[in-house]
Formats: C-alpha cells, structure tokens, sequence
C-alpha cells in the first residue's frame, strides 16, 4: 500500500487546549526550550514544558545534582532557576513567537508564590497553560509537597484555578498511596487537566564515603526504571477522571508513548529521554506517526484509553 | 553543536586503563575548539542511561580524537569498542580555553593529572599555531598513569612528566613540579585540567605567584547541553556568586571565578 | 597484610534472633529453598523466608505472570503455593534439618486466615520467626493491602503478634505516602522487626494487542529499579525506629546490601538476583565478607545506620 | 544443574535471524537430556535483566550446541557475541522428552516450527541411538526459516520440510503435513516443539488419529529452577488440574495433559 506523506492526523484536544501531536517536552528537562534548538525544530513539538519557576531566582541545591542508578537517574537540582521576571523579560519573547505550546510549570514556596507567579505571568502573553508543580520532592525535607494530601491538593488548586486566566494542568507526585484520590481532589477543584508522575522520592549512598551522593541528600527518580508505575497510575486515574491526563514517566520511545496513549493520557511529557537525545521528543512524535501509518490508525487520538482486559 | 549518530571509530590504542580512540566524526572536528567536549552513549542499553562527557584530545576536519580512563560502567563498556564500530557523539560542547592572540611568543604552562591530560593535547598545538610557546607537565600516580609522554615528546612539546611514586620522573605531585618551573620562569598563562584536588594547590600557587590560569572542571552531567542544571559548580561573576552550569559557561573557567569548595 | 580466613564478624543480633550473616534469601524468590539446594549451601545464608504460605493451598494468577521492564521485574503470581498443612508436612522436616534460620512469610486473605496460619505453625518445631506479609499487591484489585493503611497495619500486627509464640516481622509496602507512618504503626502494635520493601504496584502493557501483558493486569515491580526508592524508604524508616529494620529492594551485590546495612538496615533480602545468579545470596555474603575485610571492619554489625549527613 | 560460568562460545553460524552456537560447556553437556534447556545470561547490564530459556540443541561430554531465533533484545544481544566469548549458562534443566525402550524400531514423529525445531535434532539423535526410525517434519513460514534442513539431511534423518507459503517443501501448515504422513504411516509416538497455535492444532490431530505425542511449551521465566512459579501452564494431573511449572515438571509434557487455552 502506498502511504502519503501525511496521513496520520496526530493532533489532540485537551478540551482547553489543541496540540498538533500529543508529545510535550516535560518541565526541567528542557531547559526554557532554546536550548535544544541547534538540536531539533521546536515547532515539531506538540508543546513544551518550561523548567519550574519561583517567583524570585532560585540557587538550588548544593551539587552533587545527579546520579545515576539502574535505568534511572535521581536528580535534586532544587528548581535553580531564574524566576518570573527574568523569564517573561529574557526567554518569552522568543518563546512567544514559536508555533507550538508554551507551557509554564509554576512554583511556590507557598500558596501565595504559586499565586503571585501566576499572576504575574497573567499579565504577560505567549502561554498556552500553568502547570502546577505542587509536586516537586527536591525542594522540602524529605520531599514533602502539597501533592501528598487530597486537602491541600485541593486548596491550592481551587485557589489559582481562581485566580487565573489561563488553563490548569496540575502536576501530580507519585509518593503517595492512592494517586487516584490526589487527581480527584484535583479534579474537585477545577484544574483542567491532570500531569503525572513527577519523580519518585529516591536516594543513593556513596559505600566508601557512606555519604549520601546527592548534596541534598534525597532527590526523584526519573527514566525508564520507573514507567511501569507511572503507566499504572495513569491508567488508574485516566479510567475515573473526567478531565484529561497528561502521562509521563520513563518514555524513551514511541512505543512507550503510544502505551501511556492506551493507558488513557490524552497526551505524553517526555523528560528523562531528552538528556540521553537532545532530539527525542521530536524522535518520539515520527516514531508514533510510523507506527499509526502502519496499523492503520488514522487519528491517534482514537488509541487513548484503548486497554483491553476482558 | 552536532549530534553525530554514526561516527565510525577508525582506532584505538590502550595502556591497561587507559585508551585512545580515534573517531571519524567531520562536523564535530571542524568546529572542536581546545577545551571543548563532547557526550557519548557508551551502549543502547538503558544502564547506562546517560551519555558520559569526555573532553576532546585533538580534532581536525575528518573528526576528533579522545584519551580516557576506565573509571566505572560507562568507559568499561566504551573501551570495549573495536575498530569499525559506531559511536553517537554530541559535540562540540562547552566553551575552551582562552588562546589569546596576546600570548604570541610567551611562554604558557599545561598542567594535566591523570585522565586530565586528555584536553591538553589539542591546546598544546592550538597555542603552538598561535606562537605561543606551551610547555606541558603531566603527572600521574605512578608511570602507568602517564601513558601519552611518547605522544606529547614526538609532537614536539617542551614535556615535565612527574608520578606520585617516583617510578618516572620527578617524583611528587605535578603541582609542585609546576610551582618550582614558575619560579624558574614565569609563564603568561597557567591552563590545567585534572582532579579537583590538584586543581585547588595549582589555583592557590598560582594565585600567589599572581600569574593568569585557567581550569577545566569536571562534574557529574545530565545533558550537557544547558538544560537540567545538573553540573553546577561555585562561580563568582560581576556581584556575588552562584551555581553556575559547568557545560555552558565551562568547562573552562578562569582561576579567579572559581569558588573550591 | 595476611589475613587469616575468618577476620570478620558477619552476625547480627536482631534481638530476637542472632542470625550469622545479614543475608536472608526474601520471600517468593527462593521457592521452599529446597529448590536451591543444587546452586548454593543454604547454610552459608543467614536465612531464608520461604514463599508466602496461606491456610491452604492456592492456585495463583493467570499467566503471564511475568514481565520484564528496564532492570526490573513485574510479577503477578499471586501467591501460588501449597498452604500450611503440605509445608509442614513435606517441606519443613527437611528445612528442619539445616543450620540457618527458616522464616516462614504469612498471608491471608482476612485478618483471621493470617492468625490461623499462624496458629498452625505455632504447632510446628524448625521456623526462626514469622515474616507477616500484609503488602502483597498481587491478590486483591489494584494491590489493596493491610500495609496501606497505619489502622489495618496496626489491627492486624497487634492480633497476630498477641496470639503467636513467634516473633513477628511485620512486611511493609512500598506503595504509600508514608512508609514512616506505616513503620511506626506496626512497632506500637509490637513487632519485632519491620521489612521492608515488599513490590511496587506497576503494569506493562502490550501495544500490538493493547491488552496489560500480565494475566492479573497489575503486578509488583522489583529488581535494581526500585533500589534507589527502596533504600529512601529504608532510611527514613530505620533513623524512627527502635526495632530492627530489614532492608531489600534491588540488591544484586555485596556493595548494594552494604548500603542498606549503612542506610539503618540490620540485615537484608535478597529477591530478584537470585533469579539472575542462583547463588546470588552467598556471593553476596561473600562480598560484603571481602569488603569488611579490605575496609578494615572486623564485625559488619558496625557500618549498621552510619549514613553521614553533616 | 551446573553453572557454567566461563563457557567458551567455540563457534557461531548464522542465517538471517537463525543463529547456531557451539558451546564448550562439559558438565552441562554430560548432564544433558534430549528436550532439557539452559538458561543463559546475555550481558552484565541489568537491561534486560533475566536470563534466557534456550532448548539444548545437541550436547555432548564437551559441551552443548545452541540454535535460537533474535527475537527481541535479548537474544538480539546474545546473536552478537563472537567466537572466544565467554557464556554464563545454567542447566541441564527440566525434565526432558520420553525416549522409551519400547520405540526400538518403531516409527517416531518429530514436529518442529520455527525455532521449535532446537530440541529436536539432539532428540533425533538419542532415538536414533534407542533404535527408533525418526522423521522430522520442519516447517516455517518461508524457507528462510527452516535454516537447518540440511544439517538434519546431512545426519541422515528422514526429513520432511514445509512452508507456509510454499517457498519450500510442502506449501502450507507443517500440521497438515504430519496429518497426511500419520494417516499414510502412524508412528509410534509424535514429538513437537513450536509455538503455541501449531502445538495445539497438532494436539488434536494427535488425538483424532489415537498417536501419544510429548509437546515442549514455552512461557517467559523468571528462574528456570522451580523457585518463582512464573512460568506456569494449566495442566492436568491425577484429581483435576492446575498450574505447573513449565521449567520443573516440563518443558515437555505428554499431550493429554495439557490443557490449550
Ligand atoms: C567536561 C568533562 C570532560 C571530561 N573529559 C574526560 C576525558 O577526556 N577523559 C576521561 O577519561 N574522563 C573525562 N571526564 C570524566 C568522565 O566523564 C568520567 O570518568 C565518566 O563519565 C565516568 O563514567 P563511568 O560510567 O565510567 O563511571 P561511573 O560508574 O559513572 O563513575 C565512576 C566514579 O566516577 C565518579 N564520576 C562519574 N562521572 C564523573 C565526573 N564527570 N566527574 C567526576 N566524577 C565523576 C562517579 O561518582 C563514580 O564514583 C570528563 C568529564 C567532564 C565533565
Ligand atoms: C524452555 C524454553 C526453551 C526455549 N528454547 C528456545 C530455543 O532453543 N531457541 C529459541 O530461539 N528460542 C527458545 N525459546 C524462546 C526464547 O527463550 C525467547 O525467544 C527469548 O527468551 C526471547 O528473549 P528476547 O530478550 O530476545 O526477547 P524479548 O524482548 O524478551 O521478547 C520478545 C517477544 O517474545 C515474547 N517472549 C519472550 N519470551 C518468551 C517465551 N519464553 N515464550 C514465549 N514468548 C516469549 C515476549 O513477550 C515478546 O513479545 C525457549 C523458551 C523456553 C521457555
Ligand atoms: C533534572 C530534572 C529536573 C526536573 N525539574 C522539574 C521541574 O522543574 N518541574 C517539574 O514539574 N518537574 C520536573 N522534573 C520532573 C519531570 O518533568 C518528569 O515529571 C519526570 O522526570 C518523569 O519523567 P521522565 O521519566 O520522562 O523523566 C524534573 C526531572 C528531572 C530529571
Ligand atoms: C516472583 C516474586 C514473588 C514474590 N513473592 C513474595 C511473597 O510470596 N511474599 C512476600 O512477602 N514477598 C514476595 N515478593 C517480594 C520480594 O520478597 C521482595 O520484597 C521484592 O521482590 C523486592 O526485592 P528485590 O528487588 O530484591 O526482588 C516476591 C517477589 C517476586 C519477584
Ligand atoms: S549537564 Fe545539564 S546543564 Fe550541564
Ligand atoms: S521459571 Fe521460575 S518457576 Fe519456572
């Protein structure tokens, strides 16, 4: 049979939001974006996910940031960045004239940073979405953040989905015991979309030192070691919310792509992948149109949620 | 800044740890400055998960060299790479060395530890092309740690081997060898690039005998290329000092802007 | 320097049971033991915890009930195995026999099959303690477990430990919010020891078919994976309690289990690496052995919860 | 049951995706039983992390012989490994196919499919040597996967070769092959190894025509020793039936016990 060029029709609706293909580069592994520009055309991207931002700069943790363990990597960067003012002055221009998604992952040390960043960033153009990061584990003791509870999960929640302007995707933390509680509270409070899973609370000891090989001493776990829960989770909560889920987690290809697809997420992040391949994100786009084409899937919206069990 | 997927590795040359390839690599080589480096995925498998940064050795238009130890899985598994096999390279990366036009005739010390030789070789002809007359000093552990003196003394290079042990020739720390060499004569320029350790003695002589130098840091990377804040060391910059990224802004950084921790 | 055969002291004292080595072969993956009696001396163990036992015999799950992952396993057995009343009468007079510790892992479907397991076993002579196994993910939906929840983890360790003449180590799930909480629970319902961690609730799905590529669609995750997560979860627990915590996630080497001892581990499982190496365990107690040795450390009880964090 | 850490691989043949390894391996070859298995480690790397169920090919007191298809990373990785390599392999395993007195001159059936057809040459061999008359019935889905037709001529078994699409041989299911021969001559026992659709059609011609058959099933293993319970298939046994291990009690099991589902 011969295929035309286009025949793949990789676009997805969130409801809020429309992605030409449904892969976002995930926050903190993409830098603000330009930095992967000599490696891959950013408007090939269904979006991106901008590294989290404080309101001020943020120092982060004190190195060592990274260590590698079996098929993952455990990082406790600290969310060094440089905060809400740099960015819409420095990076957002040249965001803003990209045709793809511009996402902003938002921080808070409190709920009235998470406010005040998204406020502030209200007021400036070239966004598509928040991304709520009430999930990061590198930046309190022993990676407590508002993602742990259902009640503060909903509090900020319904506090920013309050005040902002634009969408909601709240990002959720693995670390706890039942995520589909945490992605309801969520749901609850109006976010428009859920995100998950952020690192998993993870740490690693240096045996002829016996000291912790990260400074901070725990940090999260991403890569491939971990999708096996990750598509869990997602497939538990996709089956009982009704806003979209945005999987991530260990999706190194295509295919594990196109699994989190059928696991229910309406759309993937692909972090980890893009240190191994500064071109993966965009790798993993081709590689789902090609297998698309080859099954005969038209749209690849029509495999979300597609888990056959009976 | 390329990402080359195919590079054919056309030799290697070991000395019990330590190796050297050569790597057929064109768009890298034509762009390579000294200093600069590069990331390399040692397998497909995903443990290693992350590519492993390795300095360039010496580059040209047909592509790059590069010199390392086996330190653990990832340059285990490279060094048991044969002739005709592939690599996938990104690079150049990083910003180099400082060769200035003003060292034209001036006499500059290479001071390499170990592994940390692996940069100097490129430099070592980029400031001889310059005029500049560079002398290095190579120091290991013990003779097996200095494999490359054949390598720098056929090139041409002014060369002061010394091991830890005494087993080939001056015998003490590099560092000391190089203090007694700037008190001799005084270069314009100090580079250096080996363990953190010899690099904070080498900071502090040459800080007291006031003379410029510049060092290439290592740290664990993520990406390389800018984008996890992964590779963080202490930098002092116009008002204070920070975190800053050791794969952008770095390797190289000068003495003075280096906060050892 | 000569050393003579025997420098180190390998024992641990758990206080209730002085073991000779800190390596005990972890449940599900030593079959009876018998079964590795042609790769390994089992005497050369510190001891080992056979296969979860209900009151009578079970059939399991559905094939598949494996799946591999990025240096990990999922499986979903589902505790097949040949209840009590077999094991004492075929097994256990030959496990009698051996110099090591048998600890038997106790399941149930209710809080009164658990105690009845016990009760029958109370009867039997040749068993060094009972390992409670209330995290197993494998036999109910979506991996509901006593050791989700402070309340049911408390309930059940204070009726068994009340009633058994064993004592009680209490098998934790990795699987919650607060693996602390759920620590601390089971030590104020008396058990003598905690172990932890049990597996991961994670899936894997086949893209070709989009069916889950286990029988029972959700399985637990083990092997190197999961360490860095396990070892977290082992160091937090371990600096909170007074009982002695046993330590397992991923250990594949002497170096890996020597990291737990130095995480607060009092001794160790070993699981998945002795699918890979039969004689995973001995090797690793021959390692630690050697490493004691080359690092000077005369008893190996010494490096037990020395993590340097200043 | 040995491992065999440091297993000289001797010599590797290769046809598209077919790969044949000669192993050096004696206590495992002494051991061997036609229809056993070993399960062999591709790599250090924890990715993939299990070893690999192989059928033993042939196996003398030197060693054994391999042939296995690439079928995902696993043996992609192992179908690379070069002569001199080292091989971490554990076995003889499982009980093997029942080669009883009572053959002795009667006429045997051996029904492979694909890579199914590992087991069945050293079978051959030890009905041969039992004095049975085997015939081996290979079929594939192009010829391309029934590599080894001429080694099983060159021993001088009775060979009877199918493909799928009639590239080769008879022109359809190796099934229906063994169905025409059984009706012309009816063996004394049918003997196959082949995935699981094959097997089952082949279980109720067996049936249909009264002929005892032994099958060789596969499952994914976690051990390959009887510890993990990973590997099981229903089969039936004196009161009813249930899951067993494939790796302990089989691979091979008489037909009228296996439960197909
Ligand atoms: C810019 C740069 C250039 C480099 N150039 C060279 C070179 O030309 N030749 C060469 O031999 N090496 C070089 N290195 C070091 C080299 O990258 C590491 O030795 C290598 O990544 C180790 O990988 P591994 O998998 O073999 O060891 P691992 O098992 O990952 O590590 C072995 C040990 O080394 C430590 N380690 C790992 N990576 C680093 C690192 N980057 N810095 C400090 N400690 C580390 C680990 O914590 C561990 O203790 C360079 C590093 C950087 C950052
Ligand atoms: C007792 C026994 C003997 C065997 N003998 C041989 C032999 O002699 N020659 C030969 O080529 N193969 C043989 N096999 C099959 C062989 O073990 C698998 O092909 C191999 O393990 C696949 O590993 P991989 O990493 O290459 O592929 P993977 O990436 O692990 O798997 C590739 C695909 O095959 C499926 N798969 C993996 N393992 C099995 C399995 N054991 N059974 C069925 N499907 C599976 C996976 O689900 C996946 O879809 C035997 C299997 C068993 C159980
Ligand atoms: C180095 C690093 C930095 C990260 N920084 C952020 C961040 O700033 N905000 C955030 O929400 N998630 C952050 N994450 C989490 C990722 O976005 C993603 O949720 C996680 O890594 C799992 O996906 P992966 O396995 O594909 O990497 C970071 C991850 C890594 C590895
Ligand atoms: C195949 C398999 C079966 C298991 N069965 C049991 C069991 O019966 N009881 C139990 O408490 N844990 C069981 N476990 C969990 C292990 O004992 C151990 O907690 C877990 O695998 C983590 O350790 P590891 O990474 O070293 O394997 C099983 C694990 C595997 C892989
Ligand atoms: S290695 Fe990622 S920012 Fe430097
Ligand atoms: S493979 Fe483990 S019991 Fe068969």
């Amino acid at each position: 049979m011969a295929l035309t060029a286009k025949t793949v029709d990789l676009s997805v609706d969130l409801g809020f939001l429309t992605l030409k293909n449904p892969v976002l580069a995930a926050s903190g592994t993409f830098g603000y974006g330009l930095e992967f520009e000599p490696y891959l055309d950013l408007e090939k991207l269904g979006g991106f996910v901008v590294k989290g931002l404080y309101y001020g700069p943020r120092e982060g943790n004190p190195p060592p940031r990274l260590v590698e363990t079996p098929s993952g990597l455990i990082n406790a960067i600290g969310l060094q960045g440089i905060g809400v003012e740099a960015f819409a002055a420095k990076v957002l221009p040249k965001l803003r004239r990209l045709r793809t998604a511009v996402i902003v992952n938002v921080c808070g040390a409190d709920d009235d940073e998470y406010a005040a960043v998204v406020d502030f960033l209200d007021r400036q153009e070239g966004i598509a979405a928040y991304e709520l990061n009430i999930s990061c584990p590198n930046v309190k003791t022993e990676g407590l953040c508002p993602a742990l509870s259902p009640r503060t999960t909903f509090d900020l929640v319904k506090r920013i989905k309050a005040a902002s302007r634009r969408p909601i995707i709240t990002k959720l933390s693995p670390n706890v015991t039942s995520i589909v509680e945490i992605a309801q509270a969520a749901e609850e409070a109006g976010t428009d979309a859920v995100a998950l899973v952020n690192t998993f609370l993870a740490m690693a000891l240096d045996l002829e030192t016996r000291r912790p090989k990260l400074g901070n001493v725990f940090g999260g776990l991403s890569g491939p070691a971990i999708k096996p829960i990750a598509l869990r989770m997602v497939y538990q909560v996709a089956s009982r919310l009704k806003v979209p889920v945005i999987g991530m987690g260990g999706i190194m290809t295509g295919a594990d792509a196109l699994e989190f697809l059928v696991a229910g997420a309406a759309a993937v992040e692909v972090g980890t992948a893009s240190f191994v391949d500064p071109d993966a994100a965009v790798r993993i786009v081709s590689e789902m149109e090609r297998w698309c084409e080859a099954h005969g899937v038209a749209a690849v919206r029509e495999i979300v949620g597609t888990v056959k069990t009976a | 800044m390329t990402i080359e997927r195919n590079a054919r590795l056309r030799a290697v040359r070991s000395w019990g740890d330590y190796f050297h390839f050569s790597v057929e690599a064109p768009a890298v080589g034509r762009g390579a400055r000294p200093g600069q480096f590069v990331m390399v995925k040692v397998d497909d498998c995903t443990s290693p998960l992350l590519r492993r940064p390795l300095g360039i050795h010496d580059a040209d238009a047909g592509g790059i060299e590069l010199f390392f130890k086996v330190a653990g899985a990832g340059t285990g598994i490279l060094s048991r790479k044969k002739p005709g096999d592939r690599l996938d390279i990104i690079g150049p990366l990083g910003k180099g060395f400082t060769v200035g036009d003003g060292l034209k005739g001036k006499k500059a010390y290479l001071v390499g530890g170990g592994r940390g030789i692996a940069p100097l070789f490129f430099l070592g002809r980029a400031l001889a092309a310059a005029g500049a007359r560079p002398a290095v000093f190579y120091g290991g552990r013990t003779a097996a740690d200095i494999p490359l003196c054949d390598k720098f003394e056929q090139a041409g290079f002014e060369l002061h081997c010394s091991t830890d042990d005494g087993s080939f020739g001056f015998s003490g720390f590099v560092t000391a060898l190089v203090e007694n060499e700037i008190i001799r004569a005084k270069p314009a320029i100090v580079y250096a690039c080996g363990p953190d350790p010899m690099m904070k003695v080498l900071a502090s002589i040459t800080a007291k005998h006031a003379v410029p130098a510049e060092f290439s840091l290592e740290s664990i990377m993520g990406c390389g290329i800018g984008a996890c804040w992964g590779c963080v060391h202490r930098i002092k910059d116009g008002t204070g000092d920070g975190w800053v990224k050791i794969c952008e802004e770095g390797p190289v950084f000068p003495g003075e802007r280096i906060l050892w921790l």
